[in-house]
């Protein structure tokens, strides 16, 4: 167990896997980099460094720079998934996804259901996504709702080191393609995270406060405003439940109602464009099935339905924050 | 001609049943006793063949939408191809796919493909899967003159070219996109294409089924020695329209007529062993009817079978119900 | 006024726009069809007949059959939308949306926020989508909780050939991006449609039924689903109030709300993939807003989550029925 | 040489104009003073100037990442745009865009892009409404040596192709593509892409800004005048990483040197009207003179102005709020 950030928890996950399955491979654009290039190699190791110092471990024969054509990559991963390798793709910036979206969407997450279930594709896409770091509408997307949207393709958040290695791991060995989001605003967060390889299941949401008057459900950078509010809330007499998605498919339903039915009031806190989301997702569920435990009305924390702004002050004027979440509690508390 | 008398037999063999899949799937179709859309494979049949007969069965393609043929050459089995086609629960996916998403991963056929252009990329990874684990396979790519122009396609060659990947890329070129000409909707020429990212490139004339297996031949062999990638442009034409229903009026009755009499490569196949003094007519012939019985008792078969019921439904995918 | 197809109505829609404004100009595959060949022109007139005979008016200037580049086609699109013209592209079927998605997300549906308002683009797009014609996993999904998810864009759904007509004129006039949504199985479906050219604003819902007992909020098929259902009730002495949405986004929220209100109970219908879907989207926002009206927790009706299948049973397993909509209703009556 | 002095002086203000603005961002970038992600154009200034002196107010382009040379070729104010790069109210685009979404569409520049390969398409569509219009109009679509390799590309060459519109692609191919070579990522030849889409295809040696000047001139002229589209492959280099906070370790200090000292435009352009006996050298350093304290001002400027507040969030959407 040492302190890891983010960033090292993922580049932990990826060189272990590989030296235990000699199957996986990770693909991408500028994975390592400096390919073709006089100067150094493993130049880039990713545009902010996960995959960093594979290279030296593994090669170029499994560290796979790619030119820039994410239908080629996303397309060759599944294809090497169907007949036998364990491949890491990397999908840049989530935002990316249009210009391959076919290769998951029609492609590799249909392939198990459409070929009657005799198909397996253990495919893994790492992506990046999120705001925060003023990158303007085409690089601070979420987008996630829309993976989640799609049967056949599992789709993880991790909301901390400990969980990225674990859900990372889990996603590499599991038999169906996922897409594993990375929140660039969480790279250089830290914690304690094992040394040795461990798996954290998926479709198991993860408490991080319990409480008695009002539950958040959160997912990725979220998680963390939720905490903070619960703190908050405590000092003032009240405590809170926060549930982790960690997994948005498949979905913990099981821990989701429970952490409604436990305390009646629910407010759900999700990065992402604000129509056919997580939060509506999730809100729809407690509501359709522990109506009856309600005290009040789900109320959701989101951006509102516009792009990403790139000024610094509207950026932080959309994203959700402790203080919106707050805001919004008192309203059933 | 390197083929030997069996070979021969096998290539004819195979076009032959191609050829009364398909016509069969079109009195079928035109009887309403099929559901859903289907794109027919008569008249190309010697590309197929005369790909599929350089490849062993771990080597892999991935096809198209118009995958009857290519299934076969594959050796996909007929019967469980047929019962797909009618939903039936035995079908070789389970009546899940359809004509559209035939697919048997067990004889290195990586699917039909909804998607024109889907196939492609994903033929690129079966590739990187045999130069990882240097097993020497090859993996095949289909695509039409229309697909020619995805950008799935060239993304496709290039990434083959700059991995040096064992993939072969096999336009068939039949001269029509649904009901526009490859005149008008290609620009340049698809050969240079291939050339200009940096693949082997080579034009077949596509109703020749030695000129095809030859050519096959060299760009495969190539590709199992670690010499990179190829394209083929098989130039070629289809006898029945985009799918069934269409009328084909784009085309003129001559043209209609030129494709089915004079660019049969069953019929050009023949002419050419029996003239060489390859093979008999006698035995073509009963291979032809070898055939017809084969595919008749597909139907019949198909037809018997039980769909699937609510059972499943849900199966083969995570979510648990 | 005629009685006419879903699919005379919109060709009619086409044709009475192009006569009205010559910057309208139509782009797509096969849009007219036989190009560069010696046989017949206008051979197609779309895949399914839909364009069919606007080539005879209009020329191959302004019905522009295309080589299947749908990146290309959504970019030329949004181009010329952004310079002077009222576009009107095909994409296919919806399920292609896949290989251009790029164009759409973050191009065409972020000019106008991201260049800071400056930009205007008049653009359509024209979809087919749903199920029911045993088209098979890649030729059948709903795919529009996707576009309802993107801010920017504008999501139409008409499920009649009245709604057609009117709502796609206003596509068309409509300076924003639209994607307007044909059901494939309603192309023969007919109905009264006024001759000369009228529009449906955006964002207005439309009653179909109004009842006491229950509130069913349906979109696209799923209409005459919901009113059929209302009629079977009816017959056994309980009311419905049946809301078509007609337009996704911009979303009339007031009607939902005051449908929903009216009775206290909803059930929601939804052909789309079940996560993150319509059917969630309107049922949180109901919950959020209307809590306290509510007398039962709110239902929906929408396929599992799997690709869509097949076998002409499992189809029809898959999709929402009568059958499923009145148990469901009956489980809250 | 076809230009007059007046010509010659606009280009070097205008080359002068972009250097100046990217040095500046990049030393303001560096001091922490700007949020986001900057690409900055230097060194490839003759390219953006020499294609965009062939165009005239209404003629459009579609820029890339690496957008804020081609914005001030086309003419777009630099104070604004400085302005939107600190993400002020009165930035270009409000401040809602930034760097990489910098547009003025009444200056014909119809935005930067942060999609690789995204504004080719787009440039299609600019062309058709000229061609439809007959206003004798070109669109010409950036994009760089990575970005040629995306399907975007080749689909959009092919359209330009097919429907013979005034479309002007140009590669600008400044070796690397992030930290990957060109001579990795690169299969075949792009000027050979050109031609096998049915493209008049150009290389061009973009450090000199008189040779992609007559090149653009010849396939612009062409274009307006209705005898289709062009590809121009001009070959550059940029002086910095591939955005700001690249260590560019992957280029040798020699190459670095070798850019900065002879392979930069501005000195070429500079040596070759001196040499001439064009332009004088007191006039050129007046003209280095001016832009760099247009380019002060513009920073002193954006410094003081205002931010957006909370009103203007939910502004230029069609929800109501
Ligand atoms: C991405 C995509 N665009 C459009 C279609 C519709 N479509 C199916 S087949 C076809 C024509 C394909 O032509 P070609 O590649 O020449 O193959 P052929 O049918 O001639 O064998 C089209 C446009 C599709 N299935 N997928
Ligand atoms: C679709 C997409 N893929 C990847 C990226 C990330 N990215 C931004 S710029 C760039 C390199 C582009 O190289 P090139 O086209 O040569 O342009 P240059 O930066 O050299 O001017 C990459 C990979 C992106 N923005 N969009
Ligand atoms: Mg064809
Ligand atoms: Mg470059």
């Amino acid at each position: 167990m040492s302190l890891k950030t983010y960033r090292e928890a993922i580049n932990e996950a990826l060189l272990q896997e590989m030296q235990k399955d000699k199957n996986v491979v990770v693909i991408g654009e500028d994975v390592a980099g400096g390919a073709g290039t006089n100067g150094e190699q493993d130049a880039w190791g990713g545009v902010l460094g996960v995959t960093k110092g594979l290279l030296k471990h593994f090669g170029r024969e499994r560290i796979i720079d790619t030119p820039i054509t994410e239908t080629a990559i996303m397309g060759m991963a599944s294809g090497a998934a169907l007949t036998g390798l364990r491949p890491v793709a990397e999908l840049m910036f989530v935002d990316f996804m249009g210009v391959c979206f076919d290769q998951i969407l029609n492609q590799t997450a249909k392939f198990r259901y459409m070929f009657g279930g005799k198909a397996v594709t253990p495919l893994t896409i790492r992506t990046m996504y999120g705001g925060g770091l003023r990158a303007a509408s085409q690089h601070s997307q979420c987008l996630y709702p829309m993976f989640t949207h799609v049967p056949g393709i599992k789709v993880v958040l991790p909301s901390n080191p400990y969980d990225a290695k674990g859900l990372l791991i889990q996603s590499i060995r599991d038999n169906d393609p996922v897409i594993f989001m990375e929140h660039k605003n969480l790279y250089d967060t830290s914690g304690d995270v094992p040394d040795e390889s461990y798996t954290i299941p998926f479709g198991e949401a993860n408490f991080t406060r319990e409480g008695k008057d009002i539950t958040f459900i959160a997912m990725g950078q979220t998680v963390e405003i939720c905490n903070k509010v619960a703190d908050t809330l405590k000092k003032e007499g009240k405590t809170s439940t926060v549930l982790d998605l960690r997994t948005l498919s498949p979905l913990d339903e099981d821990s989701i109602l429970e952490a409604a039915e436990e305390t009646g009031k629910v407010v759900i806190v999700d990065e992402s464009y604000p129509r056919c989301n997580i939060a509506t997702d999730i809100s729809a569920l407690i509501c359709q099935n522990s109506f009856d435990s309600l005290k009040a009305g789900i109320k959701m924390v989101t951006p509102p339905h516009t792009p990403v702004p790139f000024s610094p002050p509207l950026e932080d004027l959309y994203l959700p924050s402790e203080e919106k979440v707050i805001n919004t509690a008192r309203e059933i508390l | 001609m390197q083929l030997n008398r069996e070979e021969l037999l096998k290539a004819y063999q195979g076009m032959c049943m191609i050829r009364e899949f398909d016509d069969a799937v079109h009195y079928e179709f035109a009887a309403d006793a099929m559901p859903g859309f289907v794109h027919l494979y008569v008249g190309e049949e010697a590309s197929a063949m005369g790909i599929c007969m350089n490849l062993n069965q771990k080597d892999t393609i991935a096809s198209t939408h118009r995958g009857h043929g290519h299934c076969i050459a594959k050796g996909c089995d007929v019967t469980d191809m047929m019962k797909e086609l009618y939903g039936k629960k035995d079908g070789i996916c389970g009546g899940k796919g359809g004509s559209m998403h035939i697919a048997d991963l067990s004889k290195g056929m990586l699917g039909a493909n909804g998607i024109v252009g889907g196939g492609p990329p994903i033929v690129l990874g079966a590739a990187l899967t045999y130069k990882t684990k240097k097993t020497n396979n090859v993996s095949v790519g289909f695509f039409g003159d229309g697909a020619s122009n995805q950008g799935s396609i060239s993304e496709s060659m290039n990434m083959a070219s700059v991995l040096k990947l064992p993939a072969i890329f096999v336009c068939e070129d039949n001269g029509y996109a649904e009901s526009t000409a490859r005149e008008y909707a290609v620009g340049g020429k698809i050969l240079d294409r291939g050339k200009a990212f940096g693949l082997d490139s080579h034009e077949v004339d596509g109703d020749n089924f030695f000129e095809v297996y030859e050519t096959a031949k060299h760009v495969i062999e190539n590709a199992r020695n670690g010499k990179g990638p190829a394209l083929l442009h098989i130039k070629t034409s289809k006898v029945y329209g985009h799918f069934e229903g269409d009328a084909i009026s784009y085309r003129t009755k001559e043209e209609n007529e030129r494709i089915k009499n004079d660019e049969d490569p069953l019929k050009i196949f023949k002419m050419k062993v029996t003239e060489a003094g390859l093979l008999e007519l006698d035995q073509l012939e009963k291979i032809e009817n070898e055939a017809k019985a084969k595919i008749k008792n597909a139907i019949d078969e198909s037809k018997k079978a039980e769909f699937p019921t609510s059972k499943d439904l849900l199966t083969d995918v995570y979510i648990k119900y």
